[in-house]
């Protein structure tokens, strides 16, 4: 009878490809991957964007300037009124506009109110990531209460367009003060809830750490910035480097954690938390009473020139990038956000992974598609 | 001994995590207390008065509102939800042809609530409601007219 | 150990013995007979599916701070009726490439394999259609035979993502069938049957997760764990792993093909809490024997078995509102690193404790 | 770092204009020619962070405008460089020198249809492959697509 051996070398193993998105519960929007695969095991990945792109640049090319911050709502809408703010403070930079010290101190708290709900949202979404279904209820629960303040002052609870060049548009409603000052000894009292029930979880660790590790010298390479940045120990928090807004008033330390590994990045988002509370309670008591508008004109023309603002969204480091020719609308408008560049981190953090891991590492990177695709 | 401790440790964290969860489950079955579900059609919903639904002219009693036609809120807005339709009519006490509007069209689909067309207007004739059931079946009717049939500008308003 | 002689009534067998001697009817009677059995397990696979699928959403609802489905029939009772009623109408659609074999009999074999395992599982005294004497035994190979049809679902919808998760659950079956099996045994030690019955009647004074000592507690530890993997669920749903793999396995599945599935895995989850209730908290048996006195002595012992059932059920319930997913390389560690090397010295050990007599 | 002492560091190339008229940084203009050679000395003095990529159409040229950044002290600085050529727009690649460009470049490659030489995937990253034309191009026009008031 003849001998049948297997050899293991005859067994042919294939890559193949896997299509992950445009709609895959993961991708947290319309971001699609192409991975190649090994087994389990993710080899390449290649992003394929643009299912959202809306060319919001090309948009501002034909709008003048009070109508672009709209835009700038739908690009990173999680922080809505920092986008919101970066235009404003361009054009006030461009105009050598002085806005009233109000304006300011109410910006700096809806910039980190806006900033807490957005890493709220990322850490429900984390969970439902890594399969803990209820973290998101929890999340959304707390960022309810900013929303609602957002709703009672801005009129919308996401897309505020709330801050115009010069001021903002409403003053603050009566009841503003209150409902902050209830919500910052309520979040403060959750937190520590969700660490127990997520953060210290065994599982949840395992997870991780050690997964995802995106070094210090690649975090700068690839452009990373905000906490993806801060994860890997690289400095890079504009309220601290070039403080705006009220921020300066304020007094407030820069989260760094050094090992640069999903861990880092999920503890630098939940301790940034805390300290945006800590700069609300800072200002929140001593916003002065000097208008909400500075005087502009109804038809604002920039000067010939060029004008970049740089502000740090929950995400990272938006950069607004003008270019005037001095009429009505401008001759460029760049926004650089976050999401790309960090995007582009996960083209080679999430090599040699597992699938359930490059999951959890694009978890971490808190995609938000519109600002990548804008 | 790690080993065990390694395990121990794992389900002691599990654990924790159990009794934030049943922390919050027990209260909520029992007394409610932790619920945060408002049962919309039952409960009303909470709309704070600033809510940006959509846009709306003020009438008073005489079907009269405020809007001279002078365009500023069309130039102002962003991506054309606003439409004006207006012609001059002879006034007859003043002998003067004057602006008036015909109709004051509003695209609530394309509308993005920023907000600038309010800001632009001089003679505050439109504002906010705070009306959010907008949902319909048919794209055209978020296509409204604003000013109602037969309205007049109000006295007054021009000075 | 004294092995006990069965005495109990049937009824069931005492059904079919009317209905063919009593009656008269003969080999008909049987036949009638056993339809008859059948269409109450049918009609409780339906029932049980559809109720524990509201008590989940209900559940995770008072988990999740909200209220869960409360709007059809009284407390939300008849939303799952509802839902069912809108899969059964609902187009049947799929990949057009699949393995129309595999692809149609996988829902098959996953119904089957529920509705055999349940039959071996008694729920109150005389109450188990199939009371054979290596129950256990039979049970704990039946439940394997359920991911069969998760491969097959997997292979034959032609879907990467379904193909993933089919084979992460055909990995997961085979590692944690060794623990569960292994925990199964131990009890089995202390019992020295095979027979489902004859495991509850051994607890009359002591459920068996007291009286064993520490090796009991160990194994009752694995066998939930273990549970919980067989019947996929968070934190070991990684065949479904809705963030990794959409809906894994029933990706391709619509209308009643993908109902199946979702009742059965249910099913698969009461059937556990069933054989864990059975093996460690005595089954239908009243704690402390508060009702033994009593008349209706099945009644009691039903209502008995599935409040324990439910509170097993809750406890899988709870540990799926709490816990992240594990990763699949983090899942056979756990297997093969922990619970399987701990499984083997805790039945040696309960093999010192039942040879030197030492469990009482 | 300041203007002055870059401008010392840059002197080895005499083509390269500085200005810092109407704008917060000093700009560099960098011939063609010269695009990776002055970049690659940039990044060894320590300009490690590549802020952004803007493409640009001048309306008679193409460019790329790029912001860098040294995260050791902050100091910003802005490199422009320009393309007559409008029909065939060639660069060299930044990729090897910050790997965020790699993402950047595709971008500019998919709007403006500056050609990046030596990038390892050169495609449309936004539009769809079977795109015509360049939309973030001043000379784009598309009736149907465009609404403009």
């Amino acid at each position: 009878m003849e001998q049948v051996t297997l050899n293991t070398a005859d067994l042919k193993s294939q890559e193949y490809f896997l299509n992950m998105g445009p709609q895959h519960p993961a991708t947290h929007g319309v971001l699609r991957l192409i991975l190649t695969m090994d087994g389990e095991v993710v080899k390449n990945i290649e992003p394929d964007l643009g299912y959202i792109h809306r060319s919001i640049e090309k948009q501002c090319e034909y709008e003048g300037y009070k109508q672009i911050i709209h835009l700038t709502d739908r690009m990173d809408y999680l922080s809505a009124h920092i986008n919101n703010e970066a235009v404003a403070l361009a054009i006030e930079q461009a105009l050598e506009i002085e806005v009233p010290e109000r304006v300011k101190y109410i910006r700096t708290i809806m910039g980190e109110l806006t900033r807490i709900a957005s890493h709220l949202l990322w850490w429900g979404v984390m969970g439902m990531d890594v399969g803990a279904l209820t973290t998101f209820m929890y999340a959304f629960r707390d960022r309810e209460m900013i929303n609602d303040i957002m709703e009672e002052t801005c009129g919308a609870r996401l897309t505020m367009s709330y801050s115009t060049p010069g001021g903002v548009m409403f003053d603050l409603h009566p009841n503003f003060h209150k409902r902050v000052k209830e919500f910052i000894p309520h979040l403060r009292s959750v937190i520590p809830k969700y660490h127990e029930l997520l953060s210290g979880n065994v599982i949840f660790q395992k997870r991780m750490k050690g997964v995802g590790k995106l070094s210090y010298e690649d975090a700068i390479s690839h452009g990373t910035s905000g906490p993806v940045a801060r994860g890997s120990g690289v400095h890079s928090d504009r309220r601290i480097i070039q403080p705006y807004s009220a921020l300066d008033k304020a007094d407030f330390k820069e989260i760094i954690y050094n090992e640069g590994d999903n861990l880092a990045r999920y503890m630098v988002r939940m301790d940034e938390m805390l300290e945006s509370l800590n700069i609300i309670e800072q200002l929140i008591d001593n916003i002065p009473d000097d208008g909400i508008q500075a005087k502009t004109k109804a038809l604002i023309k920039l000067p010939k020139g060029e004008f970049l603002q740089r502000v740090e969204t929950a995400r990272g480091d938006l950069g607004v990038y003008i270019v005037s020719d001095g009429k009505k609308n401008p001759y460029r408008v760049k926004f650089r956000s976050p999401g790309f560049s960090n995007l582009n981190a996960l083209i080679q953090i999430g090599k040699n992974h597992l699938i359930a891991d490059v999951v959890a590492i694009m978890s971490t990177l808190d995609f938000v598609v519109p600002d990548i695709d804008r | 001994m790690s080993y065990i401790g390694n395990i121990l440790g794992g389900i002691k964290t599990l654990l924790t995590g159990m009794k934030v969860t049943g922390g919050y489950f027990f209260p909520s079955i029992i007394g409610r207390k932790y619920i945060i579900t408002r049962q919309y059609p039952d409960e009303p919903a909470i709309v704070m008065d600033r809510f940006k639904g959509e846009v709306v002219m003020w009438h008073n009693d005489n079907n009269e509102h405020r809007c001279t036609g002078c365009q500023a809120c069309e130039i102002a807005c962003p991506n054309g939800t606003i439409e004006i339709i207006w012609d001059r009519v002879l006034n007859e006490e003043t002998g003067k042809k004057v602006k008036q509007i015909d109709k004051h069209i509003y695209h609530l689909g394309m509308c993005t609530m920023c907000n600038l067309c309010i800001q632009a207007c001089p003679t505050n004739a439109i504002m906010w409601s705070t009306n959010f059931h907008n949902s319909t079946y048919d794209r055209s009717k978020l296509t409204k007219v604003l000013n109602r049939p037969g309205s007049k500008l109000m006295a007054g308003v021009e000075e | 150990m004294s092995t006990m002689i069965l005495t109990q009534t049937n009824y069931f067998a005492d059904l079919i013995h009317y209905l063919s001697d009593g009656l008269g009817w003969g080999f008909g009677g049987q036949i009638l007979g056993y339809i008859i059995i059948a269409l109450i397990y049918m009609t409780f696979f339906a029932v049980a599916g559809l109720l524990l699928v509201y008590l989940e959403r209900r559940v995770a609802g008072f988990f999740q701070l909200r209220l869960g489905p409360n709007r059809v029939g009284p407390w939300g009772l008849l939303q799952t009726i509802a839902d069912a009623l809108k899969l059964l109408t609902k187009e049947l659609t799929g990949t057009e490439r699949k393995e129309n074999l595999l692809y149609h009999t996988a829902y098959f074999i996953v119904i089957i394999a529920s509705l055999l395992a349940l039959s071996a599982i008694p729920f109150s005294g005389g109450i188990v259609a199939f009371d054979i004497n290596i129950g256990v035994f039979f049970i704990s190979a039946i439940s394997s035979v359920g991911v069969l049809s998760i491969l097959f679902g997997g292979w034959g919808s032609n879907n990467k993502y379904s193909l993933l998760g089919g084979m992460r659950s055909g990995l997961q079956m085979i590692s944690y069938e060794l623990s569960s099996g292994l925990a199964i045994l131990t009890i089995i030690l202390m019992a020295g049957t095979l027979s489902m019955t004859g495991i509850v009647e051994q607890q009359r004074d002591m459920i068996f997760l007291l009286k064993g000592h520490i090796p009991a507690l160990i194994a009752f530890v694995i066998f939930v764990i273990a549970g919980t993997a067989e019947s996929n669920r968070t934190p070991f749903d990684l065949p479904e792993g809705e963030a990794e793999l959409g809906a894994g396995y029933h990706s391709e599945y619509s209308g009643m093909g993908f109902a199946w599935f979702f009742l059965a895995e249910f099913i698969n989850m009461f059937i556990i809490s069933a054989v864990a209730v059975t093996l460690f908290f005595g089954g239908w048996l009243a704690p402390f024997g508060i009702t033994d006195g009593l008349g209706a002595q099945w009644a009691w012992g039903l209502l008995w078995f599935f409040i324990k059932v439910f509170l097993m059920i809750f406890l899988f319930m709870w540990f799926r509102w709490t816990f992240p997913r594990l990763r699949i390389d983090q899942l056979l560690t756990l297997e093969w690193k922990y619970l399987l090397p701990i499984g083997l010295l805790n039945i040696v050990l309960m093999a010192i404790l039942v040879y030197f007599k030492l469990v009482f | 770092m300041t203007n002055e002492s870059l401008q010392e560091i840059l002197k080895s190339f005499p083509d390269l204009q500085f200005s810092e008229e109407a704008s917060q940084f000093l700009n560099i203009i960098v011939p063609k020619e010269q695009y990776i050679d002055v970049l690659n000395k940039l990044k060894d003095e320590g300009f490690d962070y590549l802020f952004s990529m803007t493409g640009m159409d001048w309306g008679n040229e193409l460019g790329v405008t790029l912001h860098l950044e040294r995260t050791e002290d902050r100091f910003m600085i802005v490199v422009k460089t320009m393309l007559e050529d409008r029909e065939n727009p060639e660069l060299p690649t930044l990729e090897k020198i910050w790997k965020t460009a790699h993402l950047h470049e595709r971008e500019i490659f998919d709007l403006f249809g500056i050609n990046f030489k030596g990038h390892s995937v050169m495609k449309r990253l936004l539009l769809s492959e079977d795109w015509e034309g360049y939309p973030m191009r001043k000379d784009w026009m598309d009736e149907t697509k465009m609404i403009i008031r």
